[in-house]
């Protein structure tokens, strides 16, 4: 195992990623500072792909790369790997990790977010945290995909988030009894 | 209650979660690059890079305390002191020597031989005048000012314009006490 | 060392970032010149052979004359290409690995533009020594 | 047998920003809650006036009959104070670790606004554990 | 060794094809065409000419299945040294082809012939083909028969058949005599030598093996002959043996050759068709071809010969049979081994052929790199042999390699090649394609391409060929300058000046040279000439076409709403167009374009060549004409693609946003418009609001009638043009070719806005006249127009798209100087006091008080002081304006008022209006001085007093609400509208020392000065006074409304407006009410001599008086008026005052807010204005009766020492009378 930092030097990077993005320069643009995010990810992925494929023969299909992504990739990464791996054998891999570090210290307050309108307006609450909580996992999609594309498989990167730490109310309780929390990142990867 | 006594920069880093470094590197590189494109005056990339180190730090410091023990400083020499040994070395695993004191100890050097900022990094000579770990300086300003210490921060030295090490110069321009008005006394012996 | 090397970095869309004539032999520009002809032609041999293969040294995948043309692909589809009249493939695998790492770290450098011609003068003296000492 | 009644954290300027309370003694209303904490911000800072040694941090703990408040300051002027059973134990390290909870799932939450009231699930959550007697006991060893 | 070759080679019969005699080129290429076509002759074709002589030695000859093959070797070959080894080397058959026309006698044809086959000495057949013969010919044909064949001039099917047959011919007396040969070969045997022999005499020992050698040598020969009669079994039995043989006696070099033989038995046998396992089989047979040939390499003789070259076609026939993408691996492994043999082939020509036979096959593989590879040695090859054949072929050679290096000529890439005066790129819908030439760099192997072009360029240049030299040079230059070091540029450009020296002039070259040319801009029609599209189903097809505003010149102001999206343009046929190009050139040397100028593919265009000179890195942007020439879409191609670093950037000139080229077409000539101003196109120069007509010519230029023509206004100051004859225009259509018609435009000049005041005060007039006909002040006509909906020269080009029509602006450009400047107005209040007159003035309604007015035929002094009876003339108010004149000429200002009276209808009718008119004096301004004029308000007047006037006081009295205040509201509205009326009333004139005239526009002034006493001004006093004299004699009073009683007033008092003294006076005082309520009030009427002394009261009273003078109460009811009668006797001759007053009693508020009353209770008083009495001492004549009118009255008066007083005064007088 190479060098390390704390934790805690990434995930300030990436609040800062968003925060610059999404509140500095593209405030009114929110696909915009999208687009920007992934491009930061998509260098880190290509550059890392590169640099962890060093060792390893080429791949010679793409679901050889895909499962290099899900295992030693992400294990380089996050210290785990992909818990789950899908494919529907049309180009389509879902890549699924139920404990995605980088989730695990979000929780979104809804209620923080419509302090204007008290009133119900719960679902809108709820979209816009989530479209709060989709601006960070921009920056993983664009991981992966650069990693990927760097492999030789172009692909579109898209993650899936409806079952977020704090978007659904009802595994509170759950989560009380047991205190390593889930914080599920879905990756969904269509080779173009 | 005798206070936890504080921890040396080895353990807590040892006890922290920690990355691959290689990420946070990589990470913070294309952060450097997209502003680079983004942005297209270097100066204004470092003034963004120090924006966003600032934001960072004055998040950064609680956990710090939090996790350090570190009871408040006598001064400001023991302030750099504890920057230098324990938290470069609890955030970013390395440890920073403290050099180039002024004669009334408002002002010292941080010296860096090893950065993780900056493994890999070249200077193109596009990018010339761009101080690329400017984030750093941010950081420490923002820590700083969250303990009432206002300073300024600014590179004597960088390895990538061919220096042989990171130097960074803290001085310390005031102690904001407005919002402590019981910590005037702190200190009144410097 | 071998007296004829020529050293050539080729994108994963073949244009060449780097480009190096390490050798003994005195440089004549119209040999240079040959060697890069050489190198260009034996592209289309490695493209067919990085897909049959998974190992990233090729070894020797073509020759002309007395120079042979040894090739090393990385998982991002970038070539190294060496054209030399000395055959010994141990130093030249080895050569390979360490110009692979120098060429990730320019990949890691995040002012790099991957694909872009690589112009640090650090990493052409570095390739440089690992020629002498490998080849 | 020692019961934490209530959590306050108090900002710099003296803004409550979190209040939570446990057990059923010593319930207050928000007003009650708000009032308490500002009081509790101005007698810390007077009570370091009036300290007879210097540099002193403030008070640390109040015992009253009915009840121990015991406070933690960091450095960054936050207040951490839990209103607890008269003769609670260890009640530092709760704060200490509450502290640390505070800086993990709070200042590390990107949607946390500085100096701005808490609304984070997962620190509640924490807190939560945190508080249950046995692990107050067991941070004290 | 031989190019070409395959496994199958050996199966094939060689026959050289040889031109006898003259033969024009051509022919020959197509006689030989004709020929090679029969390179295959089913044996079962062939047997009708076959006849078995003796047993045929080829038992197992598939006569239905099996085929002869030909190799025809055009213009022969030279015997080669390995035909025993190999007898498919052999020539076995010689074809003559002669050109009857162009070799007459054929006897020595036949030498000719025979001579050459001499030449062929392995050859076993002989045939000359003498192609259309003269009938002479055919002839003399008859006697001898032979060699000769003519073929008889005929179809071309007749023809070929003929040759057919002749060729299936040869080919059964071909298979005859490898029947002889072999059979004499079996009975006799032969002695087979090669090359590889060593010529020592073979010692004694070894003459069995050589014997056993021989044998089987024999044997692979015989296998040779049976396949090339097509007879694969018997070939293989053959070889079979001789493999054996010479595997025996280690004869290596023919063991190979037997195998090479037996592989292509096994192949013939198969018929062509491939399976995996013959493909095996062929490929183990082949490698151990190769070794053999390999091994059979003897040290001795290595230098002289050696089997390299077999080894090595072999390898290239293994090669050239597994030729497919699946074995690439294999073919490349054959082929690099092959080009390894490259170096060790002694003969040069020899590594020449490896080198393209390698090429080739690389180039079938699909590695085009490797093939561009090896073309490129073979190149080099060529240009080692220093002549202009190798030189061709170089380039030739070279020309291959360009796709793979993407260097290639455009010429290759698009057969229609651009012209190269517009850059490299094709545009469509103004998307800019760019084109390969710029897609290589981003490929970075340039200096790979340098080095190929380089080369082509050499060979070019050594083979003579211009054009390839000036492409290759021009490619070069263009795509790598920045490499090219300046000395480098200038050999390149001398190279491109030497290959255009010896290019016939005219010629196109596919690919540009210097300079780079981008398209700059299309300068868009002048504005006089714009088209607009009309549509047929719309009439007012102009509508929303014209320019906006001042932009009128830009590009912009077209019309097209979408300007920013793709632009079109339209053409017009026969009217010149420009097209801006910028032209660059980064080079190191002087550039001289000696002509460029617009082409377009469609061709439907001529252009104006224009020659430029560019030095070193310059840029230029250049105007390239021409006319269009017909009807149809024109595509002008696009700007240059960026090459290496932008050539313009690095001249220095701007960086250009892609032109979007607009879809252009061009259509049939139009009408075309021109105008000018008759008296010069200059600026028509006006006072402010002068007056002025210009006339504006118009003429049809262009060679179609004028038919629609629709004008309408644009640009500022629109106002200003206050009529055009449209009318006139209409009427001269439809305007001939050549016709021109002129049209009046009236213009008014408008006021000089501040800006332009100031700059007209610091600048002389002709400076600020300049200034005026540039900027976009003034107003323009916009006049469209069209031609005939269609035309009919010429049909409609596409489908039912009427021509379009045009629009001419006519910039009306005026300038307007200041004239007259208005500084200031004011109001001015005088006395002028009113005369008793006996004509008892109407009251002024404001109606009829016109008709009144005028009547009354008086000195305009008297009119001045002409009153209203009741207002009398006191505080009788004037509007002053005072008018400067900063000019150089004389002004003189008529103020008249126009009274128009509302209740006649016809008042417009001149008569009435000028009837209606006052004319005050004429005032003259000198130049550069100031005057006053005056203006009399006394004219204006309401006739009624409402509450309307004051709002502000309508609350207060009880009927308020929504209602009421409604109601005031409009009934402001109305007074306001009536004010304004009244000012507009006044009119300005003014007449300008040339003759010029106009009107000041001074409402607005008028109407601030008027502002602050307005109400004083136009609002009657609730009451008004009159005095006059009562008629003395008739006591019936006078109707006051009566027209007709009036006049007769007039005439009695027109006589004087004075009275006697010392006689009783009937007088009536008239009191009108001008408001809408009853009113009450107590009068009181004082008199004041010229003093001002109250005369009536006091001891000292002069005036006697009948009647009560004073505190007399009456109430008038609303708009009526009261009189109120009285008599005074005046004592003393003189001037006298009457002044009526009268207090009102509980006044309402509006009376109050009129009076402008604080205090509700305080009284209301109002005062007449004075009258003036004139009284004259009686005549002598009149005294006496005077006098007893005295006494009659003295009887009424009270005794008063006045009396005896005024007696005396009598006497006094009458003792002043009598003397």
């Amino acid at each position: 195992m190479g060098r390390e930092v704390s934790e805690s030097c990434v995930d300030s990077l990436l609040t800062e990623i968003v925060s610059t993005y999404c509140n500095g320069f593209y405030a009114n643009k929110p696909e915009l500072a999208a687009r920007r995010i992934e491009a930061i990810g998509y260098q880190v992925g290509h550059q890392l792909s590169e640099r962890y494929t060093m060792e390893r023969p080429r791949f010679s299909d793409h679901l050889e790369a895909i499962k290099f992504i899900c295992k030693d990739f992400w294990s380089e990464l996050f210290k785990k790997q992909i818990d789950n791996l899908k494919t529907n054998h049309r180009g389509t891999f879902v890549l699924q990790d139920n404990r995605f570090r980088w989730l695990a210290r979000m929780s979104v307050d809804p209620s923080s977010e419509n302090s204007s309108s008290p009133q119900d307006p719960s679902t809108m609450a709820e979209n816009k945290a989530a479209q709060a909580v989709g601006m960070h996992l921009y920056f993983p999609c664009g991981i992966i995909r650069g990693a990927l594309s760097n492999l030789g498989i172009p692909c579109a990167v898209s993650a899936d988030i409806s079952n977020l730490p704090a978007c659904d109310r009802n595994n509170i309780t759950k989560r009380n009894f047991d205190p390593c929390l889930v914080a599920p990142l879905t990756a969904h990867c269509e080779l173009s | 209650m005798a206070p936890v006594a504080p921890r040396s920069g080895d353990a807590i880093f040892a006890s922290v979660e920690r990355v691959n470094a290689e990420l946070f590197t990589l990470t913070y590189g294309a952060i450097v690059r997209q502003l680079l494109t983004d942005l297209e005056e270097v100066e204004e990339v470092n003034k963004q890079l120090d924006q966003m180190g600032y934001n960072i730090g004055i998040r950064l410091i609680d956990e710090f305390l939090a996790k350090s023990n570190v009871s408040r400083c006598v001064d400001f020499k023991e302030t750099a002191e504890v920057i230098a040994k324990v938290g470069f070395k609890m955030f970013l695993g390395v440890t920073a020597s403290v050099t180039n004191w002024d004669a009334d100890g408002m002002s010292c050097s941080l010296i860096l031989e090893d950065n993780p900022l900056v493994d890999f990094v070249e200077l193109p000579d596009t990018c010339q005048g761009l101080y690329y770990c400017n984030i750093l300086s941010g950081v420490i300003r923002g820590a700083l000012e969250m303990v009432s210490m206002k300073t300024e921060v600014t590179w004597v030295r960088d390895m990538l314009r061919g220096d042989d090490a990171f130097e960074l110069q803290v001085k310390l321009l005031k102690q904001v006490s407005e919002e402590y008005p019981y910590k005037d006394d702190e200190y009144s012996e410097v | 060392m071998a007296s004829t090397a020529c050293f050539m970095i080729v994108s994963r869309n073949d244009i060449p970032i780097y480009e190096a004539e390490v050798g003994t032999a005195l440089k004549k520009e119209d040999a240079a010149h040959q060697h890069q002809f050489i190198l260009h032609a034996a592209l289309d041999i490695v493209q067919d052979l990085a897909w049959t293969t998974s190992a990233m040294f090729l070894k020797a995948i073509d020759r002309f004359n007395d120079l042979v043309v040894s090739v090393y692909v990385t998982a991002g589809h970038t070539r190294l290409m060496l054209l030399h009249d000395s055959r010994n493939d141990d130093g030249i695998k080895s050569f390979f690995q360490e110009v692979h790492e120098l060429y990730i770290k320019i990949l890691l450098n995040p002012l790099y533009l991957p694909g872009s011609r690589i112009t640090s003068s650090h990493f052409d003296t570095k390739v440089r020594a690992l020629a002498r000492k490998y080849l | 047998m020692a019961a934490i009644y209530s959590l306050y954290i108090i900002n710099k300027s003296g803004g409550l920003i979190f209040y939570k309370d446990y057990g059923s003694a010593g319930r207050m209303d928000t007003n009650d809650s708000l009032r308490l904490a500002s009081l509790w911000h101005s007698m810390h800072a007077i009570s370091q006036q009036l300290s007879p040694i210097g540099g002193c941090m403030g008070i640390e703990l109040l015992e009253a009959d009915t009840f121990d408040l015991h406070c933690f300051q960091s450095l960054t002027g936050t207040k951490f104070f839990v209103v607890s059973e008269p003769g609670t134990q260890h009640v530092e390290g709760l704060l200490k670790h509450i502290y640390e909870l505070y800086t993990d799932y709070v200042l590390k939450n990107p949607f946390y606004e500085m100096e701005m009231p808490i609304r984070c699930e997962l620190f509640d959550i924490n807190l939560a554990q945190a508080v249950q007697k046995d692990r107050v006991a067991f941070l004290g060893r | 060794m031989e190019p070409d070759v395959s496994i199958e080679t050996s199966s094939m019969i060689r026959i050289a094809v040889l031109p006898i005699g003259p033969i024009p080129p051509s022919h020959f290429r197509d006689y030989v065409s004709m020929l090679v076509r029969h390179h295959k002759i089913e044996l079962s074709t062939i047997s009708s000419f076959y006849t078995e002589h003796q047993k045929s030695p080829f038992a197992q000859q598939p006569w239905d299945s099996g085929t002869l093959r030909f190799k025809f070797m055009v213009s022969g070959s030279p015997p080669s040294p390995w035909e025993d080894f190999q007898s498919n080397r052999k020539i076995l058959a010689v074809i003559g082809i002669c050109h009857c026309p162009s070799s007459p006698d054929l006897d020595s044809v036949t030498e000719q012939f025979s001579a050459v086959s001499k030449g062929y000495s392995s050859s076993l057949v002989q045939r000359c083909f003498a192609f259309c013969p003269g009938d002479s010919q055919l002839e003399d044909d008859r006697k001898k028969g032979g060699n000769l064949i003519l073929f008889p001039p005929a179809d071309r099917q007749t023809q070929e058949f003929h040759l057919q047959t002749m060729v299936q011919d040869i080919a059964a007396s071909l298979l005859m005599e490898f029947e002889k040969w072999v059979l004499q070969a079996e009975s006799a045997g032969t002695i087979l030598k090669t090359p590889l022999d060593s010529q020592a005499s073979l010692s004694s020992e070894e003459v069995i093996k050589a014997k056993k050698r021989r044998l089987g040598r024999a044997q692979k020969t015989i296998g040779d002959y049976c396949l090339l009669a097509g007879s694969p079994v018997d070939a293989n039995a053959h070889y079979s043996t001789a493999l054996e043989l010479a595997r025996l006696t280690g004869d290596y070099f023919w063991y190979a050759g037997a195998l090479e033989g037996r592989v292509c038995a096994l192949l013939m046998d198969r018929m062509g068709q491939k399976d995996p396992v013959l493909e095996e089989e062929v490929k183990y047979q082949y490698n151990s071809v190769i070794l053999h040939y390999r091994k059979s390499f003897i040290q001795d003789n290595a230098q002289r010969v050696s089997p390299l070259s077999f080894e090595l076609e072999a390898t290239l026939k293994l090669a050239r049979f597994l030729c497919r993408r699946e074995l690439a691996k294999e073919v490349v492994e054959l082929l690099t081994a092959a080009a390894d043999g490259a170096k060790s082939l002694i003969d040069a020509s020899d590594r020449l052929i490896l080198y393209v036979e390698v090429a080739r096959l690389f180039g079938t593989l699909g590695y085009h790199r490797k093939s561009a590879f090896f073309s490129r040695q073979v190149a080099q090859l060529y240009l080692q042999q220093e002549n202009r054949l190798a030189a061709m072929s170089a380039m030739q050679v070279l020309a291959m390699t360009t796709k793979a290096y993407r260097v290639q000529s455009r010429a290759s890439i698009a057969k229609h090649s651009l012209p190269n005066e517009i850059g490299s790129t094709h545009t469509d819908g103004g998307k800019i394609h760019h084109h390969s030439v710029v897609s290589l760099f981003e490929s970075q192997w340039n200096t790979l391409q340098m080095v190929v072009l380089r080369e082509i360029l050499l060979s070019a240049v050594r083979a003579g060929d211009p054009l390839a030299a000036w492409s290759a040079a021009a490619r070069l230059l263009r795509s790598y300058y920045p490499l090219i070091t300046p000395a480098g540029q200038n050999g390149l450009a001398i190279a491109l000046a030497n290959s255009a020296d010896r290019l016939p002039s005219g010629t196109r070259c596919a690919d540009p040279a210097l300079p780079f040319i981008r398209l700059h801009s299309f300068p868009l029609y002048p504005s006089q000439m714009d088209i607009v599209k009309r549509n047929p189903v719309r009439e007012d097809w102009w509508a929303g076409s014209a320019p906006s505003g001042p932009f009128i010149y830009t590009p912009f102001s077209k019309g097209e709403p979408n300007h920013n999206s793709k632009q079109e343009l339209i053409w017009i046929v026969g009217e010149p167009v420009q097209v801006l190009v910028e032209l660059a050139n980064p080079c190191g040397f002087d550039l001289m374009v000696d002509s460029i100028y617009l082409s377009v593919h469609s061709g439907n265009f001529d252009a104006f060549p224009i020659s430029v000179n560019l030095p070193p890195n310059s840029a230029k942007v250049i105007m390239l004409s021409g006319i269009p020439t017909k009807v149809g879409p024109m595509t002008i191609p696009g700007s240059q693609g960026l090459v290496l670093s932008d050539p313009f950037r690095c001249c220095g000139s701007a960086k250009l946003k892609n032109v979007s080229v607009p879809s252009i077409s061009v259509v049939p000539p139009l009408p075309l418009l021109v105008s000018h101003v008759v008296g010069g196109d200059g600026a028509v120069i006006l006072y402010e609001g002068e007056i002025h007509d210009v006339w504006i010519s118009l003429a049809n230029a262009g060679t179609v009638p004028v038919e629609q023509v629709h004008i309408s206004l644009s640009g500022k100051n629109q106002d200003s043009v206050i009529s055009v004859a449209y009318e006139t225009l209409k009427s001269a259509l439809p305007l001939k070719p050549g016709a021109e018609v002129t049209i009046p435009v009236t213009l008014k000049a408008w006021q000089l806005g501040l800006v332009d005041l100031d700059t007209a005060a610091t600048k002389n007039f002709s400076g600020s006249t300049v200034r005026q006909g540039k900027d976009g002040s003034s107003p323009m006509l916009l006049i469209h127009y069209a031609g005939p909906l269609e035309n009919s020269e010429e049909p409609p080009t596409n489908g039912s798209v009427v021509p379009p029509g045009r629009r001419l602006v006519v910039p009306l450009n005026i300038c307007v100087l200041q004239g007259l400047s208005f500084v200031k107005a004011r109001l001015l209040s005088m006395e002028i006091p009113a005369h008793v007159g006996g004509n008892p003035p109407k009251p002024v309604h404001v109606e009829n008080s016109s008709s009144e007015e005028v009547t009354g035929s008086e000195s305009k002094t008297d009119r001045l002081v002409k009153i209203d009876p009741y207002r009398g003339s006191w505080g009788l108010r004037f509007l002053e304006l005072e008018l400067s004149n900063p000019t150089d000429v004389v002004f003189e200002i008529s103020v008249s008022v126009q009274l128009e009276n509302s209740n006649n209808e016809d008042s417009d009718s001149p008569v009435d209006r000028a009837a209606a008119e006052f004319g005050y004096p004429k005032t003259r301004i000198d130049r550069d001085y100031t005057a006053r004029v005056l203006i009399p308000l006394e004219h204006f007047k309401l006739p009624v007093l409402d509450g309307s006037f004051f709002l502000k006081d309508s609350q207060t009295n009880g009927t308020t609400g929504k209602s009421s205040s409604f109601s005031e509201k409009n009934a402001k509205a109305e007074l306001n509208a009536s004010i304004k009326n009244l000012i507009s009333r006044i009119k300005v004139r003014w007449q300008s020392g040339r003759n010029s005239s106009g009107e000041l526009n001074i409402k607005d002034a008028i109407q601030s000065a008027l502002q602050t006493s307005v109400m004083d001004v136009l609002l009657p006093d609730p009451l008004t006074f009159g005095f006059r004299l009562a008629e003395s004699c008739s006591g019936q009073d006078a109707k006051l409304d009566s027209p007709k009683e009036s006049d007769y007033q007039v005439q009695s008092t027109s006589s004087k407006g004075s009275v006697l003294a010392h006689d009783m006076t009937p007088m009536e005082v008239l009191v009108r009410n001008n408001t809408k309520e009853m009113i009450r009030m107590s009068l009181n009427i004082t008199c004041r001599d010229v003093a001002g002394e109250n005369c009536i009261e006091g001891k000292k009273a002069t005036v006697l008086w009948a009647g009560v003078l004073s505190g007399v109460t009456m109430e008038v009811p609303p708009l009526q008026e009261i009189k109120h009668s009285f008599s005074l006797y005046f004592l003393v001759p003189g001037e006298y005052t009457l002044l009526a007053a009268a207090v009102i009693d509980e006044a309402n508020d509006i009376l109050r807010a009129r009076a402008k009353t604080n205090s509700p209770d305080e009284p209301i008083f109002c005062r007449g204005a004075p009258f003036h009495l004139r009284t004259r001492s009686p005549t002598v004549a009149s005294l006496g009766f005077k006098l007893a009118a005295i006494n009659v009255n003295l009887d009424s008066l009270p005794k008063t020492p006045e009396v005896f007083s005024l007696d005396f005064r009598i006497w006094f007088q009458n003792a002043a009378i009598q003397p």
